[in-house]
């Protein structure tokens, strides 16, 4: 058996690189996100922060290194069971079901009935609308229950696709960003959904929009060319004269 | 003595198989390398492809006509005249089908297959009202229907070496068309990135076109091709289309040298079996051979690995 | 609310009454026995249709090989009829009495041991589902686990389509070669051959035509059907959602499956024989335009669109026969570019609109909004 | 293109043609009937469609689909005889009416066009029917619906139902001719079998294997490729390793063109005879498609060829050319869908009834003297008595007539000892 990771790694990640073609984008990377922490990563485009998150779920098999969730290896198992494990991704553009409305996008979300036979005798019971209703609010959709998914705003889907994470309860939830598209008020309202959240769950977040990052960071990791370039606050992060010259230089 | 056969005898079946496999491979190549053009850099099923062959061939056929009554003393060398007419009228009718259907359904691949195989039934009727349900024959100038005798026993047909030669040929004129020209250089930024390549100034509605123009021709030279080893009728082009389909798949889409290999391994397979087993039996043991490795490797021989 | 009646939306209950009297009270009166068997026979095409809707429209999964299922279900139930018909005494000129006359002819001398259980008409009925399932099984095992789908899917089961039709024509021994298996007698020691036991066969068939019609609704309004359509349009979305998204595509699969086999063997017993003409690519692919001419999205659109097209093509290849590739390519094209949600699509835009205007005086109750991707 | 059959007699188109007309009434001797001698309640006692001046027949092959192309010869055919009927007067005194319905090369869809024709249309008889496989499907509706088929091609046997007559040859009388001749004439000691994969070729190879066994000789190897096949180049190899005296091939449909010309490309010419090629599937129907300068130099056995000599034939094919074109040509098939209602008029009249079981019982022993082939006669078992003939191709895509049996052929469709 392996020894107990230390209490305050809710994950933990060792070594991880992958390879397309010889490419690495990935290499050797090292990554640690305590409980409740809000984790905001960022670097530039290619510096390998989407594909972190694909190893981390499963999109993308790592092609070495170690990725431990609350003990559990996560590189040996298939997307589902890591979702099952408590971790929830939502990607870069809103991937929600537009042909169904809000209510049936979250249901189908709600972590009951996930077996083939559970879907065909799953009810809608009290428990699930209550819980649908629950999440509908904090995501700012309770009055667009019945509307179908594909006339929501940008900034609305990008919200619904959060509260598809949120009605999983997953213990670390990753957003690609999430405020990609929205606009200022929208945005202010998602930077309060996200702190709302992290009362419950810890979070990873790529994220572009720095005034936001600021507004939410506990702690910033800087990518560059698939390594960890920086990491710390983010006064510390912006003062790494290494990130400086990333964003700058050339 | 190696089975039945003496040693001598063995080295010549070797020697033979080893070419009428190699005839099946330049057919092979032939039939898929438009679709591999048309499936592999646009996405689009086009289930149609054997009736684009197939209007190669009949446009053989009309030339073949065409010179035996008018200009009998050209009749030997109609055949190039006869493919450059091949792949003159599939390339339109192609650039048309693109421009009146395909464009319509970049994005649905599922419904270009069902579109495409209406268009082939419709080809089909068409061909029927208007060259006759019976087969036609393509008459041969003399030169091209003899064989050249190795050995007593090993004879190899000149036709064959015709097809082979003409499908070396169109590869290397596709591979230079593709890679090396300004041309190919469009569509590849088209396929790769359309939004973009429209940006710097590309016509990607005319790549798209040209495109598709340009599989559909080759399908023409092809069934031009095929006058001389098969035969031509209304409903020809559907024997080819499920063989075809699995090279390209199994060569890896978007591939070019996929296709190539995959036609080669196909057809090496099948015509090794063939001799050892029925014909039918070697058909069902290399599409099942075929279809198994696709289910274990789906991706096809030839793909690069690449993030999703 | 009891599940019978949750089943189905008020509209639906009446769209299933409309059809069940169509079937089983309307055609009956109006077409002799002749006419019926026909009808009977476009029937089972409705079967693989409906398998279609669930697969294809619902889950995205486009299999151009339904005729594999249909055709092995098919051939189960021939199996068993023809070792009916082929007693010793039946068959006392062959040179071994007790066979089916193709074995008779391709010097078979014995039974072969997978035709034995086929005497046996409970393992036959099990089989006829059993067999094409556990074929469906393994393909979309083997396709979906490793995430093919799409266009791969399509061309796969096209090839898998095209590889049976040779085996069955290659090994006529045992299957009866490019003819099929015919000269088919009796059921059970009862002529299904007179118009009484067609008649039988064509309410059996619309029976279970009316339960797997009633399968299929329960799938399409249980989470199974939202999540069918969740899959199709965003599968990623649905596989970080918790699901294992190969095991919902593989039932549903091995149900079209099913359905076709169902289909196909209610073929044989109307028809009165099974060939490979059934299995191929091209009657594969023809099933594929009964469900998108009735509507890839309607349960209801799928019986419709097989009756549709099968009338048609017999109608049309009677007076024009000329004219039917023409037709039959321009309804591929059209139900792709003019009309993707066929007949049930038609229905919605234009007739469903008058209907609920004509009724709203007396409507009780809200009436949803129509919707493509539910209905 | 194809030169026109050299006729060696000076007599006339025209003049042919009113003969045409003539033949057949000259045979069945004495006067036409007229229909008041026969009354329609005597003739018909089952409810088939006859009335006072007319009956109605069943034309069924596929109009569309791919065996369009091999069934249209029949449907002219058939037509021809009918014309040529009526112009006679009928049958019984009575106008022979046709329905016309297509089978779509689809094997159902023949059992429903066969089942409307008896049960809607109650027709007197119906012609059609071409592949063995629509032959197999229709056959219980005959069987049921107590109708009467004419089925014109060759095949391979094995059947005997009191509701066909069949007018080609079956398998046995087509092939052990032509094989005794190979052995006698050519000196043949081996052989290769090849056939497309179907019933048809099985059979009939499995005949001919077993006869030639029987002969003391070789069968040096047997192959099978799969309908539509268009690639023979590792069985053309394996024919060239093996060097067998004759090259028995039963290749059909599209496969025969790439057959032939991948053979003549890969240097085996035919007219050397080394091997040579013995078919039973190619009429002058197919050479067409294949193209006479890719066969020419090949045998081919069976009961009628275009060019026969004899004054029926000649007759014959230029009524057909009259009625369908210059350049239509006749095979085998043709001619014996020619057969079919002049066979059904003779058991009518000979009756005296359009009922089913009473022709039936009529038509063992009904003979034809004016057919194209020459003589025929119906056997007990419904298949015709007829000669084998041998016809070495010519590159204008007709056969020469080498051989002739000259004794009728007993058909045998259960031939003992030969399965």
């Amino acid at each position: 058996m392996d020894v107990e990771q230390p209490k305050e790694f809710l994950l933990s990640i060792e070594g991880l690189s992958v390879s397309f073609d010889g490419f690495k984008a990935v290499n050797d990377l090292s990554l640690y996100v305590e409980e409740n922490e809000i984790r905001v990563i960022i670097g530039p485009n290619g510096a390998g922060k989407t594909t972190v998150l694909d190893l981390i779920c499963g999109r993308t098999r790592a092609t070495e290194g170690s990725i431990r969730f609350r003990g559990k290896e996560l590189t040996k198992l298939r997307e589902h069971e890591i979702v099952h494990a408590g971790v929830g991704r939502k990607f870069q553009n809103p991937s929600i079901y537009e042909d169904l409305t809000v209510f049936e996008n979250l249901e189908l979300s709600f972590p009951r009935g996930r077996s083939v036979l559970g879907a065909l005798t799953f009810r809608r019971d009290a428990e699930v609308i209550n819980r649908v209703e629950e999440i509908a609010e904090m995501i700012f959709l309770k009055d667009h229950l019945e509307t179908d998914a594909a006339i929501l705003s940008h900034g609305q889907k990008q919200w619904l696709e959060i509260g598809m994470l949120l009605i999983q309860s997953p213990e670390l939830l990753m957003l690609d960003e999430p405020v990609a598209g929205m606009s200022v008020s929208e945005r202010l309202k998602t930077a309060e959904l996200l702190n709302t959240i992290i009362k419950k769950h810890s979070v990873i977040v790529i994220e572009h929009d720095m005034k936001f990052v600021e507004d939410i960071a506990h702690r910033v990791t800087v990518l560059h060319q698939g390594k960890v370039l920086s990491e710390g606050s983010m006064e510390r992060v912006q003062s790494d004269p290494k990130v400086i010259e990333v964003y700058l230089g050339h | 003595m190696i089975g039945d056969y003496t040693y001598t005898e063995f080295t010549s079946i070797l020697a033979m198989q080893g070419f009428a496999g190699l005839t099946l491979f330049s057919v092979f190549v032939l039939m898929a390398l438009g679709l591999a053009i048309i499936f592999g850099q646009m996405g689009v099923i086009n289930m149609a492809h054997g009736e684009f062959m197939i209007l190669g061939a009949y446009m053989t056929y009309l030339c073949s006509q065409f010179f035996s009554v008018y200009l009998p003393s050209l009749f030997s060398i109609y055949f190039f005249f006869a493919m450059i007419l091949a792949f003159a009228a599939s390339f339109l009718l192609g650039m048309l089908v693109e421009w009146g259907l395909i464009r319509f359904l970049y994005r649905r691949p599922l419904d270009t297959l069902l579109a495409t195989w209406g268009l082939s039934l419709i080809l089909q009727q068409a061909y029927r009202s208007i060259f006759g349900a019976r087969e036609v024959g393509v008459t041969l100038p003399d030169w091209l229907m003899g064989s050249i005798a190795l050995t007593d026993i090993i004879e190899i047909p000149i036709n064959g070496l015709f097809v082979m030669g003409l499908t070396a040929l169109i590869t290397l004129g596709v591979y230079f068309g593709m890679f090396r020209s300004n041309w190919g250089k469009r569509m590849r930024a088209v396929v790769q990135n359309r939004t973009m390549a429209g940006a710097v100034g590309i016509n990607t509605k005319m790549v798209d076109r040209m495109t598709f123009g340009l599989g559909c021709g080759i399908a023409g030279i092809a069934g031009s091709a095929f006058t001389m080893i098969g035969s031509t009728g209304p409903t020809a082009g559907q024997l080819y289309i499920v063989d075809t389909f699995l090279i390209v798949v199994f060569g890896g889409a978007g591939s070019l040298i996929g296709t190539i290999a995959s036609a080669f391994s196909i057809s090496q397979a099948q015509s090794t079996i063939e001799f050892f087993l029925s014909g039918s039996m070697a058909k069902v043991l290399t599409l099942l051979t075929v279809v198994g490795i696709l289910m274990l490797r789906p991706q096809g021989l030839f793909t690069l690995k690449i993030r999703r | 609310m009891s599940p019978a009646l949750f089943l189905f939306r008020k509209r639906e209950w009446i769209y299933f009454a409309i059809l069940a009297f169509v079937l089983v009270i309307v055609f009956p009166s109006l077409f002799d026995n002749f006419r019926l068997n026909l009808i009977g026979k476009y029937l089972t095409y409705s079967f693989v249709a409906l398998g279609l809707v669930l697969c294809w429209g619902y889950g995205g999964i486009l299999s151009l090989g339904q005729g594999i299922f249909f055709g092995l279900g098919g051939y189960c139930m021939a199996m068993f009829l023809k070792l009916e018909a082929s007693t010793p005494e039946a068959t006392a000129i062959q040179s071994t009495p007790g066979i089916p006359d193709f074995m008779d002819w391709n010097q078979i001398t014995s039974l072969p041991f997978w035709w034995e259980p086929f005497h046996s008409f409970t393992f036959t009925l099990f089989a006829t589902i059993a067999v094409p399932v556990a074929l469906a099984f393994i393909i979309s095992v083997a396709m979906f686990k490793r995430r093919v789908g799409g266009v791969y899917f399509a061309i796969i089961t096209q090839a898998i389509a095209a590889i049976l039709t040779i085996l069955i024509i290659g090994q006529q021994g045992y299957t009866g070669g490019v003819n099929g298996i015919t000269d088919l007698r009796t059921l059970l020691g009862w002529d299904i051959r007179s118009d009484n036991a067609r008649y039988v066969f064509y309410f059996i068939c619309v029976a279970l035509l009316l339960v797997s019609l009633i399968v299929a609704q329960f799938i399409r309004i249980s989470k199974f059907g939202r999540l069918l359509i969740a899959m199709r349009d965003k599968e990623d979305r649905v596989r970080f959602s918790g699901y294992d998204v190969a095991n919902f595509k593989i039932f549903i699969f091995c149900l079209a499956a099913a359905l076709s086999a169902i289909g196909g063997a209610m073929f044989t017993l109307q028809v009165g024989f099974m060939s490979p003409s059934f299995v191929g690519i091209v009657p594969s692919i023809e099933m594929v335009i009964f469900c998108a001419v009735g509507g890839r999205l309607s349960i209801f659109g799928a019986i419709y669109g097989a009756l549709l097209v099968n009338a048609a093509k017999t109608s049309l290849s009677e007076t024009f026969p000329e004219l039917w590739l023409f037709a039959m390519g321009g309804l591929f094209i059209a139900v792709v570019m003019v009309f993707p949600e066929g007949v049930a699509g038609l229905y919605r835009q234009h007739i469903e609109p008058l209907i609920v205007r004509g009724t709203s005086l007396l409507r009780i109750g809200k009436v949803r909004k129509p919707r493509p991707a539910a209905e | 293109m194809r030169q026109k059959t050299i006729s060696p007699f000076s007599i006339t188109r025209r003049a042919l043609l009113a003969g045409i007309a003539v033949l057949p009434a000259l045979t069945f001797a004495s006067a036409p009937l007229r229909a008041q001698e026969v009354a329609t309640a005597d003739a018909n006692t089952t409810g088939l469609a006859v009335t006072d001046d007319t009956v109605t027949v069943g034309i069924l092959h596929s109009i569309t689909g791919t065996m369009a192309i091999s069934e249209t010869g029949s449907v002219e055919a058939e037509k021809l005889a009918i014309d040529q009927i009526n112009a006679a007067g009928g049958v019984l005194g009575r106008k022979i009416e046709y329905i016309q319905e297509d089978g779509a090369s689809d094997w159902p869809t023949f059992a429903e066009k066969a089942k409307k024709l008896l049960v809607e249309n109650k027709t007197a008889a119906v012609f059609g029917c071409w592949t063995s496989a629509s032959r197999k499907a229709v056959l219980p509706v005959f069987e049921q619906y107590n109708g009467m088929l004419y089925y014109p091609t060759f095949y391979e046997g094995l059947e005997e139902s009191p509701n066909v007559i069949y007018t080609g040859q079956e398998a046995t009388q087509q092939i052990i001719a032509g094989i005794d001749w190979v052995v006698r004439e050519k000196g043949a000691k081996s052989f290769y079998l090849l056939g497309s994969d179907y019933i048809w070729p099985r059979t009939a190879n499995k005949i001919a294997r077993k006869h030639i066994e029987k002969l003391g000789l070789k069968v040096s190897g047997e192959d099978y490729y799969p309908l539509g096949n268009t690639q023979f180049n590792s069985v053309i190899n394996k024919i060239k390793l093996k060097k067998p005296d004759v090259i028995y091939a039963i290749v059909v449909g599209g496969s025969n063109v790439a057959f032939y010309k991948q053979l003549k490309a890969a240097g085996i010419d035919m007219s050397k005879e080394k091997p040579l090629l013995l078919t039973i599937s190619v009429t002058e129907d197919e050479v067409r498609g294949i193209g006479g300068e890719n066969i020419a130099g090949a045998y081919a056995s069976m009961k009628y060829f275009e060019s026969l000599p004899n004054d029926n034939n000649k007759a014959f094919v230029s009524a057909f050319k009259k009625m369908w074109g210059e350049d239509s040509v006749i095979g085998d098939v043709t001619q014996a869908a020619y057969l079919g209602p002049w066979l059904w008029k003779a058991a009518v009249e000979k009756a005296g009834s359009f009922d089913i079981d009473k022709v039936r019982a009529a038509s063992p022993g009904i003979e034809l003297t004016t057919a194209p082939e020459g003589y025929v006669r119906i056997h007990e078992n419904h298949h015709l008595w007829s000669r084998t003939r041998i016809g070495h191709a010519r590159e204008d895509g007709q056969f020469d007539v080498v051989f002739e049996t000259k004794d009728l052929i007993e058909p045998n469709p259960f031939p003992e000892g030969y399965q």
